[in-house]
């Protein structure tokens, strides 16, 4: 396959092998090495996308990231929207078309893996050009443990895209000898395909590597597609290089318009010819030899045009030697053609004044206006930026003591200067964290020549008849956004003086490219217009990620079910095996119900319930945490922290108890055992587990450190098996021998240790039901033995499993509230009806304090209440309003408070709620209405205890 | 009524497959059912001074672990350690140790179901890890004998490192979140099947 | 992330701790001494100041211990860390960006 | 300037910016009344102080640059479906407000009523949402319930799968909800502000508070002394430092909340989503970007700065209810500074300083309360009386334990 736009003898592509790729449609051939620009251009295609704003013509400006025209659209082999031309690997079978400004997502699912890595190494140097490289190479040298990260397929950086020599030999001969040093060292990392994006505290540096999108629909699927990299170093180089940027002119976003240093890219790393004839405009030297290595392979150099009055004779001989013009101290005023240049207006350019324009015909223009550190990460890093007025850019000034730029980031932009500098920043940046080893000279490199400063040129002023140009004149700033100089003018015209606004008034830099190539050019017309130094009106804020980051690759595996921990407990597998649904309550999953063959949620519900309060059901009740308190003086603490006293619980016994916050607001509850004089066991809430333990732990570390006291979570450690109903007793019997079930030996609200199917077992006689009922806990790994033994001996009885829901019905007509569902951290355990948990004899516990206040003394607080519908087949939906009157008043209806709880009751044959009402206990039997569909339906309020009020039937 | 011996499940019992699968360069088992408890003591004092005769081993101080004898001891927090000892030990250890301590202020726990143990060996064990551990797990910086009790991926994990090269590694994990954890393992194994 | 130093385990990311807010704010002696005014200040208001705090945290995926930390709440700096209970060491300025000795 | 052809892309450009905007005037030495805080607040308190009380010798001073701070860095979400009277008073109010407020400020704002889900993944989210939709319909707000697959209608990319960690068990949904440009909204208020006589004045901080005899005299600033009558602070994440200026402590506590954006992609999502469980939010704003935000980082902050631990988690919950995001890129990421309160509730009113005013606490809120709190302050600072809706607002609250605890009420506080 041979094109004519392929200079023979240049670039690093694989000539032999030939990649098909679709672009808006046509097939073409491009080779590995390519990116989908350069093989576009290859093919001679100019025209990628359409302007966002005006839908102009628009081409390839750049080589790199900075790219603000090349948009693409990926549509083969998986949809992935608005990704650079430039930066994208060409491979087999891609189709893409250019984006006009929005992308679109794909509608199937993305497969691909994700994942995360972390690093950890002395130095990380972001950028392998020839400062990365020496930098991270006199590092290594020292034993230095060393991640190198570049974003191109392989190391080199602007080496791959010039012609410069080290020591005398082509500067890649050098690249591969300091590759495989760095290959043979075990304490380097080199990682390509690699784009730090993100600098964090404390030398966290994110990088995305793409791993496999260079293969395409080859890619593995075993191997993720890209990685996120969290590499924590203790210093940072970073070598980033720079930007080129280009003059704003008259109509400048015509296809064939290119940075003079892209073209050299494409010439020299892809062996790539943008164009047959070519004007160069430049405002310093960079621009030469691009214009020199560009003719040596054959193209027809038009003119060069440097707005400089001065060019260096070595620059003159060797134009002269090419036959190349020079028009010194001219400028490109505008160009002519619409889908791709055709001619660029020349004219002289003395003290901001245009001469005579003349027209020179080309198909390509190249573009020098200086270059712009890529200072992104530094400044995320807090590094300050100055303005430096001789090169017209914004270069790193402090630094944090990790942090340190080399090479052309910082402003260097000769090869020689580069490789010293990076040679500098590492030995600085080892000798910060007080590590030193051999010296590493920098290479050699040819003498320089003597330069000539760069003129800084933002703009050159629109000619005053501009009829030759159909459309009108637009000199574009933001090729993304379509963002012109008169739209920056109108936003100084406009009162805007910060470079924030005049972004924010124009669009300038938002785009994909975060105006890498307008940022610095906005600030100097902005400048320029309103009077004022560069320097003093600074840029914008740099913001991670300095290039787009897939969302995919920053979810990393965290997707599915590896999304949030699953938690489960040990008899999990016989939930799953005997079809109950799951509830998720925090991370655990909680059996709900079982429903049987047939069964609806309320059938299944009913049932379970009917088996408790007749028979005997039981429940996996594992997910309770379990705290164990040891020491001497643990009933101190639990005084301080219960709102009722501990500390006189017998041993053998249980208490019930309530937490508040210091607010009063009733926080978790639980029951607790004494397990002996100096321990206790105390359970939480399923979803409060932990937050209780450190809350226990933050008292009794920082304000009762004294007191000698042992926390320990036992969450796990135990299965409990809350086994309920009137036959429970005999159930228990039969797997429990040696347990003198007796109501007198085994009061409620007392524990016994006892061997249960043969288990060393501690029950506690304990009811969330009102039913006999026993808690029966078992270390975690003989969970599903004894349930299965409970199961076979409760079969007899017709023992049914229950889940979280009928619990929750059967607590609920004993009022009992669940914290969260029946409070909402405005509730105290008074209004919850709970005065009993309050002790009156302690001086103090947490929240007593609170109770005094002027809103706790109120007579007219919500409190907890039951509500029985006038029909008993009305179930109230949860979170159900209620009001005083029958009619519904118009907005804003007074609203006297909200159904916490609302079941259907199988031992009440009716339906009821609990709910929060205002002066609550006192309405109780007065009739309220809850507004249904526009509807009042009329309810009584009632005490909320609407089951077995005299407490009968926990004895059984 | 007869009882036969009750059976035992740990937490990763139907793991044991899947984890059996794993690439070569990474091994990892279950060691279920260790007896697991936690010491709460002063370091220092008459009580924790009781404990190491009792043991005869000196109490490891921060991030390391003492793995020599047949009760492996690891270092949890400043008073807080956890023993590990084989299979049904609990008891015995229990009362040997309750009745070292005497009336001095300690406190023995029996949390032995409350984790499970992981045994991880193979080359691959670092990079596996490095993929949701945010430590450096570079030999230099974490020995053998290191204990860290840390998040693997969104597991709370306590990790020894058993040999040298940190590729024996025994992740202690809380056994509700065992499952994920091996899931978790399993998945980050993909690549390098 | 920042590195949170835990002052038994070192440095850790911050995702293994908890954020306790202001220390040093100490139980009153006797709360019933105090007016609603200022048991309220006891229990709702904290200092919230740009610059060095001193703050609560807990290692709460690690050693489970409260300990107290200066943080330079702009820059986000841990500027020293010190047990619960223990006075709050004096700081004058941030040291800003010096690799801490840490 | 004319277009060669039509916009290459329908909806991705913007309505243009009024040719001129605000003077840019050295302070006077002197105001009647003084807004320390030249955000969304300050300005819509200035300009409802002009319109409604006909109050114009006000200067707002501004640290940095106009509306540079939380008003640039919020995700635009207007909703008002908040659980107590109190807030929803106040949010409706406001809400009630944005939909003339383009007429009112005639400027393009682009409020688009696009409606606001807050989904529900757990069967606490769904008593404590059902419980909001009620109290919502009672207070006169438009406020549903909707199952999953009524989300699916209003919204279908969400996935509604009962096979996902966390399913989507259904959603609160409020039509009239919706988002705004925040640089157009600020931006209105201040030319308005300005064409009332109003100064703008930036690059002016607030160093200092006079106060003699219990009473507030003027202000010392970076541009010198600037003596005013009465002076409002509005100043979000720095409330506490200026009230500390005064000797006021506040129950404040600054964190950092982040945001991301991504890319301008084709249409995909034509309303609000919020989860409170899992962390995320997303709209799809006017150009096409998905735009983002999650919850705050746990400490406090005032660097602009968050952990990329919050991001990463907020991809994992985006990705879990739109795996349709899974290629689209995160372009941006920036953090504001939150001035949260220990319920929730922002505090709005008198200070014990006399003709020391204070908007501030707004949480993740303030930017949907905009020209509701506008009017509102502006009331108060005119007249030395709370306005009715924002009375229950006060700093006292916390002494009588008479709190707005939106959060308690699970809420999602965005």
């Amino acid at each position: 396959m041979n094109t004519p736009f392929r200079a023979p003898g240049h670039g690093r592509v694989d000539r032999d092998t030939a990649l098909s790729f679709t672009f808006d449609g046509t097939a073409y051939t491009g080779h590995p090495g390519d990116t989908l620009a350069s093989a576009l251009l290859a093919n001679s295609v100019h025209h990628v996308a359409d302007g966002i704003k005006y839908g102009r013509p628009r081409g390839i400006l750049a080589a790199g990231a900075e790219e603000p025209n090349a948009l693409v659209q990926i549509e083969a082999p998986f949809p992935e929207p608005m990704l650079t031309a430039t930066t994208l690997e060409l491979y087999d079978g891609l189709v893409a078309r250019g984006l006009s400004g929005q992308g679109k997502l794909a509608a199937e699912p993305d497969t691909a893996r994700y994942d995360t890595m972390h690093a950890h190494c002395d130095l990380l140097v972001v950028g392998a050009g020839p400062a990365g490289l020496a930098a991270a190479l006199a590092a290594a040298r020292t034993g230095a443990r060393v991640v190198l990260v570049d974003e191109l397929p392989e190391p080199g950086g602007s080496l791959l895209g010039s012609q410069e020599l080290i020591d005398g030999a082509p500067a890649l001969t050098w690249v591969d000898e300091v590759l495989t040093e760095l290959a043979d060292n075990p304490d380097v990392q080199v990682l390509s395909r690699t784009t730090a994006f993100g600098h964090y505290d404390d030398g966290l540096v994110l990088a995305l590597e793409k791993r496999t999108d260079h293969l395409g629909a080859a890619a593995p699927a075993h191997v993720s597609r890209q990685r996120i990299w969290r590499i924590r170093s203790r210093q940072i180089v970073y070598a980033t290089g720079a930007y080129e940027r280009p003059v704003a002119f008259d109509n400048n976003d015509r296809p064939g318009i290119m940075l003079a240093g892209s073209a050299r890219t494409y010439l020299n790393r892809f062996g790539v010819l943008p164009g047959s004839r070519a004007v160069v405009f430049t405002t310093n030297d960079s621009a030469y030899p691009a214009a020199l290595e560009l003719a040596d392979a054959g193209v027809r150099i038009a003119a060069v045009v440097d707005v400089r009055e001065e060019v260096p004779e070595h620059w003159r001989t060797a134009c002269a030697e090419r036959g190349i013009g020079i028009r010194a101290g001219h400028v490109v005023t505008g160009t002519s053609g619409i889908e791709h240049v055709t001619r660029a207006h020349v004219a002289p350019f003395d003290q901001g004044n245009l001469g005579e324009r003349q027209g020179v015909d080309c198909d390509l223009l190249l573009v020098s206006g200086g270059w712009n550190p890529a200072v992104a990460l530094f400044s995320q890093a807090r590094g300050t930026l100055r303005y430096d007025a001789g090169i017209g850019a914004f270069v790193p000034a402090d630094g944090p003591g990790n942090v340190r730029t080399a090479g052309a980031a910082g402003g260097t932009f000769t090869l020689s200067g580069c490789l010293t500098d990076g040679v500098d920043a590492a030995r600085q940046a080892l000798s910060a964290i007080g590590r030193t080893g051999p010296e590493t000279a920098p290479p050699a490199t040819a003498p320089l020549p003597g330069g000539a400063p760069t003129r800084v040129l933002w703009r050159v002023p629109s000619p005053q008849d501009a009829d030759d140009s159909p459309e009108g004149a637009v000199q574009f700033v933001d090729l993304q956004r379509d963002a012109t100089v008169s739209d920056v003018l109108r936003a100084t015209g406009a009162g805007l003086r910060s470079v924030e606004h005049v972004k924010r008034y124009t669009t300038i830099g938002t785009a994909h490219d975060q105006g890498r190539t307008s940022g610095v050019m906005t600030s100097g017309i902005v400048a320029e217009a309103l009077g004022v130094d560069v320097a003093d009106l600074g840029t914008t804020r740099f913001r991670p990620p300095a290039v787009p980051v897939s969302f995919a690759a920053l979810a990393g595996r965290n997707r599915g079910e590896l999304f949030d921990p699953v938690r489960v407990t040990a008899i999990h597998p016989w939930h799953v095996e005997h079809g109950a649904l799951f509830e998720n309550v925090g991370q655990w999953k909680r059996p709900w119900y079982y429903p049987r063959a047939g069964e609806t949620m309320e059938e299944a519900v009913l049932r379970e319930c009917r088996a408790a309060r007749t028979g005997v059901a039981m429940m996996d009740g594992s997910t309770l945490g379990k705290i164990n308190v040891q020491g001497p003086d643990s009933g101190v603490l639990l005084d301080r922290l219960y709102t009722n006293l501990m500390s006189t619980l017998k041993v053998g016994r249980v208490r019930y108890g309530v937490m508040c916050g210091a607010d009063g607001m009733a926080i978790d509850d639980g029951t607790v055992i004494r397990v002996a004089e100096q321990e206790f066991l105390l359970t939480t809430t399923t979803g409060n587990a932990a937050k209780v333990l450190e809350w226990m732990e933050e008292w009794l570390q920082t304000e009762w450190p004294d007191l000698r006291v042992h926390l320990t979570s036992v969450t796990e450690h135990w299965v409990t098996i809350p086994l309920v109903g009137p036959r429970s007793r005999d159930v228990l019997a039969l797997v429990a021998p040696d347990l003198d079930v007796d109501n007198d030996a085994f009061p409620f609200m007392s524990w016994q240790d006892t061997s249960v199917a043969g288990v060393a077992a501690r029950v506690c006689r304990i009811s969330f039901s009102g039913e006999l009922a026993y808690e029966i806990n078992v270390p975690a790994w003989y969970g599903i033995t004894v349930w299965e033994a409970l199961c076979a001996a409760g079969s007899g009885f017709g023992l049914t499993t229950y889940g979280t829901e009928t619990m929750h019905v059967l607590r609920a007509e004993k009022a009992y509230p669940i914290i969260g569902q029946d409070t909402d951290g405005t509730v105290t355990p008074q209004d919850l009806g709970m005065s009993w948990v309050v002790s009156k004899k302690k001086p103090d516990f947490v929240g007593k304090r609170s109770f005094s206040r002027a809103e706790n003394r109120r007579e007219d607080r919500k409190q907890l209440v039951g509500l029985l519908p006038a029909d008993e087949r009305v179930l109230l939906p949860e979170g159900a309003q209620i009001i005083a009157t029958s009619d519904i008043p118009e907005p804003p209806v007074p609203m006297l408070g909200h159904v916490t709880s609302s079941y259907r009751s199988d031992a009440l044959r009716r339906t009821f709620a609990l709910a929060l009402v205002r002066s609550g206990t006192r309405r109780i039997g007065e009739t309220l209405y809850v507004p249904l569909d526009g509807r009042a339906v009329p309810v009584t309020v009632t005490d909320p205890v609407l089951f077995d009020k005299e407490g009968a039937r926990r004895d059984g | 009524m007869t009882v036969e011996t009750p059976a035992r499940f740990s937490p990763l019992a139907e793991w044991q497959d899947r984890l059996a699968q794993s690439p070569a360069g990474f091994q990892v088992r279950e060691l279920p059912c260790l007896t697991q408890l936690t010491l709460r003591v002063q370091p220092g004092g008459a009580a924790a001074k009781a404990v190491e005769s009792c043991l005869g081993v000196t109490l490891p101080g921060p991030l390391r672990a003492e793995l020599s004898g047949d009760v492996e001891v690891l270092w949890m927090g400043p008073d807080e350690w956890l023993l590990v000892a084989p299979d049904g030990r609990q008891d015995d250890l229990l009362a040997r140790l309750r009745s070292a301590i005497g009336d001095e202020f300690a406190t023995v726990t029996d949390v032995s179901a409350q984790r499970t143990t992981l045994a991880l060996s193979g080359d691959l064990v670092r990079t596996v890890l490095a993929q949701g551990c945010a430590i450096d797990l570079d030999p230099r910086v974490t020995p053998a004998g290191s204990c860290l009790t840390t998040l693997l991926a969104q597991a709370p994990v306590t990790l020894v490192v058993h040999d040298g090269a940190a590729s024996g590694v025994r992740l202690l994990v809380r056994s509700s979140f065992a499952s994920y954890l091996a899931a978790w393992l399993v998945d980050a194994c993909t690549e390098y099947r | 992330m920042q590195l949170i130093t835990c002052p038994w385990c070192g440095d850790r990311e911050e995702i293994e701790f908890h954020y306790g807010g202001q220390a040093h704010i100490a139980y009153p002696e006797d709360p019933y001494a105090l007016d609603d005014e200022q048991w309220a200040q006891y229990v709702f208001f904290r200092d919230n100041p740009k610059g060095p705090f001193a703050e609560r945290w807990v290692h709460s995926a690690g050693c489970r211990r409260w300990f107290n930390a200066v943080r330079d709440t702009v820059t986000h700096e841990v500027l020293a860390v010190y047990q619960a209970g223990a006075e709050r060491p004096a700081i004058t300025s941030t040291a800003k960006g010096q690799e801490a000795s840490r | 300037m004319h277009r060669d052809t039509a916009p290459a892309t329908p909806g991705a450009d913007l309505p243009d910016h009024p040719e001129f905007l605000w003077r840019n005037p050295a302070p006077k030495r002197s105001y009647d009344v003084v807004i320390v805080g030249g955000g969304g607040h300050g300005l819509a308190t200035a300009y409802y102080l002009a319109k409604n009380h006909g109050i114009t010798n006000v200067a707002v001073l501004e640290k940095g640059w106009l509306a540079g701070g939380n008003m640039a860095r919020n995700t635009t979400i207007i909703r008002s479906n908040y659980l107590w009277d109190e807030s929803s008073g106040i949010y409706e109010h406001s809400l009630k407000l944005w939909e003339t407020l383009e007429e009112d400020l005639d400027y393009p704002i682009l409020f688009s009523q696009r409606g606001v889900l807050n989904l529900a993944h757990t069967l606490q989210d769904i008593r404590d949402s059902k419980r909001r939709v009620y109290a919502n319909q009672l207070n006169g707000i438009d406020a549903e319930w909707l199952e999953p697959d009524e989300v699916a209608k209003v919204c279908p990319i969400v996935n509604i799968s009962p096979d996902v960690r966390y399913p989507v068990l259904g959603a609160t949904y409020q039509p009239r909800a919706g988002i705004a440009k925040h640089d157009y909204v600020a931006w209105g208020f201040a030319r308005r502000a300005d064409a009332y006589g109003i100064d703008l004045i930036q690059d002016c901080e607030v160093t200092g508070l006079d106060i003699v005899d219990g009473r507030v005299r003027g202000v010392q600033t970076t541009r010198g002394h600037i003596a005013a009558g009465k002076v409002a602070l509005a100043a979000a994440g720095h409330s506490s430092v200026l009230a500390s200026m005064a000797g006021l402590r506040l129950p404040l506590q600054s964190h950092p909340l982040q945001a991301l954006v991504s890319e301008l992609l084709e249409p995909v999502h034509p309303t609000v989503v919020m989860s409170n469980a899992v962390h995320v939010y997303v709209s799809q704003a006017h150009k096409g970007e998905l735009v983002m935000g999650a919850g705050i980082d746990s400490y406090n902050g005032y660097g602009q700065r968050g952990a990329f631990h919050i991001l990463e988690r907020q991809m994992a919950a985006a990705l879990e209810l739109f795996p349709v995001f899974a290629r689209a890129h995160m372009l941006r990421t920036w953090a504001g500074i939150v001035d949260t309160t220990p319920d929730a509730s922002p505090i709005v009113g008198l200070t014990p300083v006399e003709d020391l005013y204070l908007n501030c606490g707004w949480g993740t809120g303030g930017f949907k309360a905009t020209p509701g709190v506008g009017w509102c302050f502006a009331h108060t600072v005119a007249t030395g009386e709370p306005h009715p809706y924002n009375a229950p607002f006060t700093l006292d609250r916390f002494t009588t334990g008479a709190l707005v605890d939106e959060h308690g009420a699970a809420a999602v506080a965005h």
